[in-house]
């Protein structure tokens, strides 16, 4: 059914825990649907400097977080946002058809991160 | 690695006996039971046997039996057939909200198709209400489709009481009856029913192979139109291997029902009070005791989600079933669990161990050793564990 | 006794390697391939693998292959499928008068449910006449079911023709190919098929497995409500090591079916001559050549009624079939030679050997050696024979 | 699907054949049904001293049509009447359902044949 890269990222997952007074937050889905992916960001200066993820959810929502912190580790923001769903999904080869829509959804937590911290920055002026 | 398969639920192996009987008529007496030379009747004879062992087990007359290819058909066959048939009579259907798609889906489409339907809630338990069944009927009631057993929780409805008011009622009673069968004791006679769907893979038979129980003097239109096999009930070469391998596992689980449900009750206890004791946060889905199959272990582990954790035991060689969302790719839990009232997030926890013939004792321990690391790994990266502790 | 099978028009043994293969996925790999622990998925894959043998025999795509029962379910869902999808677009179908019965009762029970229903004639060798077929398309036409081969008599329609005349008019066409797969080249591209019937237990495969080709794209109403396996189109626990026989089937029939052939047609060859040259007033029905299946034989032995004749032969060994209305009980003899304008007497006389894989020269010299001494006993038993020689 | 017995009558039928001159020849079905049968009566006295057939049709057809004749032989013509069809299938011990209305004729085709017998009597006068 999964990929072994999927099965390598649920079995091994990366990154898996939080990031105590993370810079950014984001959290999607909710327990109702079978998914909460919350990732947590430490940036600095514009580069994702760590990132951490909590995931409720299948075979698929872990492996899409664990590997959306994998691919964005280092990045600059700007890069981080043009990850998309689709580009997590192709980066461990794939996922069955029926995932892609229900529990693909570890790059807009991601995004939601970054505008969680966005947000932050703004507030602090 | 060990493997360790308690999906019986979901499927079983084939008996060795089964098999290799199945095998004689698949390359040696190979000929078409309709077949009047003697390839064939050497065929048609087994087949004929095989309706008396499958007869035997329910209790019926073997005239009584269709042969089918599978409880799908079966089921689809006794709601659409009986539909088609009584219409001028009424158009009122009642099923409940725990029975199988084959079941389910099927009156749901009659409903869409001129028909009326009653589907009856259950309790906590997962079982149905006589007296909510005793006020749902209605003059114009032509059918009543309930299960012997669930195939999720286990719950065992009380179906002789159903019986006997689809009897007083004069309407017809269909049973699928597909997970109880060689289970626990199941007779169309006692149970007053008129329509029995029974499948073979269910029970150490081969897939592909169903019956259904017609009660004499039932009509039914068929579904399929053709050579007029099964007495014109079920146009189609006969699958006559699998026939015969569906009668003799009826045969076996006939001998060996009783001493194996007791074998049976005594594992699934000790899983499921294992889990108890080993796992905080678990609750037990369906009824307990004598009004839940012996084979049946179900239960809710919470702020973890039920394809993860089949995953997980996969990884380990044990395989499970589970009635979160995800393991069927639709966006709901089981109906099951939802109709019997479990909140949508427990529900995505659930995990069914469904226990068979070769199971033992270490399989279980097994189990009991590897999903208590399991859940504790998973909840390490539940978002949602972290939300109960820190709410403590 | 001696034992020749020629009856394989009827059903045929599973090969070796087939069966085999089926039992490793009876008792080993024996998980639901919708369960998506290891269990399962070993299946799935093999199923899949099977889905693409099956394509690749017809030249489709593997997802445009259902896998069914058999090949009546696999009939009945194309024409009621396809009658219930698009009654909206017109009522008008098309068939043949020599479709099996699972073609033609199902349309019939369609031309009693809202549909008309236009019954192609053929000429005396069985075969349709395009220019009729073309006649008979109206602007409310929205199938035209004709068969491949006739299981008969071996008559090879013009399925590429009507193919073009059924695009050309945009009305979908349904090939029941039963009886031509694994002996003639199958081609749904090259041939404009929307929709085929395959079944598996004519081609050395498991009995109770069929599938049907649907062109991407074209909608069906499914025959069961369930699961939702298959894609939807055909719900009930998929018989897994069914279809991964019928799947092997395929390829062994895709290898070997350009040399089988040709064998084949020097040994039907060989019997039809011989039963012509020792044996008088008998009749050929059906095409000679190119246009008569490589394995069928039928023929009309005038004066005599054919299940005298299947019981003799049968109490020498030999398996055969026939026309004859007492073979399956009814007044009528076969549709198809009636069809074929053949006068009842004689058709009751017809006689059909069906060559297959494992026969041999030897084995028809011994029908050879038989059938002219059974058909004398019988002639000197029947009155008819004697008006014919005292008319003489 | 037939019984030994029926079996038996068909591959060794009893009485083949036809009586030249006889005194009464019955004959039912037609072939455009797939069943003929022809019996052939020799009558001495009232008693049916020799009866032959001929049949054309199914296996059934064949052995009720033995079995007939050898029920009749050395009987009177009363006895002879009273035998049925019914009782033609039952000393074959039965026959298959589908069988009994289309091809279980023998006893008409005796029946036939001593009418034909009484109806030549009575021309002789
Ligand atoms: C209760 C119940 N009914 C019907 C079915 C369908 O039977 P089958 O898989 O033979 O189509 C199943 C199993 O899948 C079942 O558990
Ligand atoms: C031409 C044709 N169509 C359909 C069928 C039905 O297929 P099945 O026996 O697999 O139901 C047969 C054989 O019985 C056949 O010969």
């Amino acid at each position: 059914m999964y990929s072994a890269k999927v099965m390598d990222h649920f079995m091994n997952p990366r990154n898996v825990g939080e990031i105590p007074d993370a810079d950014g937050i984001g959290e999607v889905g909710n327990a109702k649907c079978g998914d909460i992916m919350r990732i947590y960001l430490d940036i600095e200066g514009n580069t994702i400097k760590d990132v951490k993820f909590k995931t409720f959810g299948c075979g698929a929502a872990v492996a899409t977080s664990s590997m959306v912190t994998e691919m964005v580790k280092g990045k600059t923001i700007d890069e981080a946002l043009t990850i998309t769903n689709a580009a997590v999904a192709e980066a461990l080869d794939g996922l069955p058809a029926n995932k892609m829509h229900c529990s693909n959804l570890a790059a807009d937590a991601l995004h939601e991160a970054i505008k969680n911290y966005k947000e932050k920055e703004k507030a602090k002026g | 690695m060990r493997r360790v398969y308690l999906d019986h639920s979901a499927t079983t192996p084939v008996d060795p006996e089964v098999a290799s009987l199945m095998m004689t008529y698949y390359t040696e007496k190979y000929g078409n039971p309709s077949s009047i030379h003697s390839f064939g009747q050497e065929v048609r004879n087994a087949v004929e046997q095989a309706r008396h062992q499958v007869a035997a087990l329910i209790g019926a007359k073997p005239d009584e039996i269709t042969f089918t290819s599978g409880g799908t058909e079966a089921d689809n066959m006794a709601i659409l057939g009986v539909a088609d048939a009584y219409r001028k009579k009424g158009r009122h259907i009642i099923t409940s909200a725990v029975e199988h798609h084959a079941v389910l889906d099927t009156c749901e489409y009659l409903a869409k198709n001129g028909f009326e339907l009653t589907i009856l809630p259950v309790n906590e338990e997962g079982i149905v209400s006589v007296e909510d069944l005793a006020q749902a009927i209605r003059p114009d009631t032509i059918l009543i489709s309930i299960m012997h057993a669930n195939n999720e929780v286990g719950a065992i409805q009380p179906i002789a009481d159903i019986g006997k008011l689809a009897q007083e009622h004069k309407v017809l009673f269909h049973v699928d009856a597909v997970q109880s069968l060689g289970k626990i004791p199941v007779n169309v006679k006692e149970m007053n029913v008129d329509l029995m769907t029974v499948s073979s893979h269910k029970i150490y038979g081969p897939k592909g192979v169903g019956a259904l129980y017609i009660r004499k003097g039932i009509r039914l239109v068929p579904l399929f139109h053709g050579g007029g096999q099964e007495k014109k009930r079920r146009s189609g070469t006969e699958n006559a291997p699998g026939i015969i391998g569906f009668g003799k596992a009826c045969e076996l689980a006939g001998r060996r029902m009783a001493a194996e449900a007791a074998e049976l009750k005594i594992l699934r206890d000790k899983l499921l009070q294992g889990i108890l004791d080993k796992i905080d946060y678990v609750k037990v889905n369906g009824p307990l005791g004598d009004s839940r199959l012996p084979n049946n272990v179900n239960v809710s582990i919470r702020f973890v989600e039920g394809e993860s954790l089949l995953l997980s035991l996969d990884m380990l060689g044990i395989a499970a079933s589970s009635g979160s969302a995800c393991t069927s790719g639709s966006l709901d839990p089981s109906h099951v669990l939802l109709a019997m009232r479990m909140p949508h997030e427990i529900a995505h926890g659930s995990l069914r161990f469904s226990l068979g013939r070769q199971n033992t004792e270490e399989d279980i321990d097994y189990v009991l050793e590897q999903l208590p690391k399991i859940v504790e790994r998973l909840r390490m990266m539940s978002p949602l564990y972290d939300q109960m502790k820190q709410a403590q």
